[in-house]
């Protein structure tokens, strides 16, 4: 099970031979990749932080929970930290098993559960200022304190 | 009893509560009884800049989630998470 | 929008690269992969078959349809024919989005109507024999005429 | 009126089918109010062995689906369409 957090680029090829195998039907890839813009506004490039030895055992905690809960073969994923620019790939997660459902639900669970879990964050840098996203999916938001009129 | 590292606790900050703080990572003294929330509310009473964070932080005491409510032990590494946004 | 039917080995770079864009956050990959067994039978390799100039115009109304359902930026449909060993891709579809959630759906959806509507058939060759497999999933599989007691 | 293209239609046989008839592309002369499915009858007439794969078949008339009852024009492609297995 390839795990990784890096500042390097993160190589596609690299994280699909590692999760190869003879019995494998069927193998999911998704890149999560910088995009210029957000909520309306234009972004410059993003800067991502991590917590990393942390990161990197939550990463292989929800892996190892969706080998089992999905019946995958394998799976890899790796996260990118330090500056990005626009079309770079800041996740890579891929996964090997039997037949094509599993794969796509296993892909799937896994960038949400990541989303919420892992110890990583997002700075936004604009033309004209910078802001961390603090992730409205993380486990550790609270809703809004009431409704407003 | 000397102050040493038994009875220390090394905390780590993250992020926009690192930015907020100026620092990423102190040392504290600990107390017997001490837990994740007693040292949390001791750290922003010297740091009241932290106050704004703290409704929406998680706690991390060696790479483990834990509550508020559970106990800290000298030695250990507390880590402040604000809300992750890690993926894309 | 990159849509083949080719006899050459599918080169997952080029199909990444043919769906990238600065509005995209999300890519994902599917490969359908010819894997060691089958029914509980070991496989040794497969032939596809196709109707190559219908198969690129079905892949191609499949694709389209992706892109208005699920809102993606960009897809493509590859097809490999001829023979292939264990390991090797048959089917390779990558599809770009805004963000994830319609990354997964949009691939997976692509993949199901493939499987239904593409002319391209599969001969499973074994040790001591061989078999076109007619696929449960085609638009033109009849269900079975009764119930067996 | 002579045998030519107006009145002929080529049938492509694929997989199982094309294996079971020995043969991938046949033409056939077509009469006026022919169908898909009177045309597929008169061919699985002279080719019995077709005969078993008829009720998973499909239809393709250059290219796109359908139906048995569809008109056939002269000069048309019809493939014999077996259930698909693209994909993986």
């Amino acid at each position: 099970m390839l795990i990784r957090v890096t500042d390097q680029v993160l190589n596609t090829q690299e994280a699909i031979a590692a999760v190869e195998s003879p019995a494998a039907g069927a193998v999911n890839v998704f890149l999560g990749v910088v995009r210029d813009n957000s909520l309306g506004r234009r972004v410059g490039f993003l800067e991502y932080e991590a917590y990393p030895s942390m990161a990197e055992k939550v990463m292989r905690e929800i892996a190892e929970e969706a080998k089992t809960r999905f019946g995958l073969i394998d799976c890899a994923v790796l996260h990118r930290t330090g500056k990005l620019a626009i079309g770079e790939t800041s996740l890579l997660i891929t996964v090997s098993c039997g037949h094509r459902a599993e794969s796509f639900e296993g892909g799937h669970w896994l960038v949400n559960e990541i989303k919420k879990r892992v110890p990583v964050w997002k700075k936004e840098v604009w033309e004209d200022g910078e802001e961390w996203i603090e992730g409205p999916e993380s486990l550790g938001m609270q809703p809004p304190a009431g409704m407003r009129a | 009893m000397g102050y040493n590292a038994q009875v220390t606790i090394t905390i780590l900050l993250f992020a926009s509560v690192a930015a907020a703080a100026g620092i990423r990572r102190l040392e504290m003294p600990i107390e017997p009884g001490d837990t994740v929330g007693s040292v949390r509310d001791r750290l922003v009473a010297c740091r009241p800049e932290l106050a704004p964070f703290v409704p929406n932080l998680m706690y991390a005491l060696d790479e483990e989630y834990v509550k508020d409510a559970d106990p800290v032990r000298g030695g250990a590494t507390l880590a402040l998470i604000p809300p992750v946004s890690g993926g894309c």
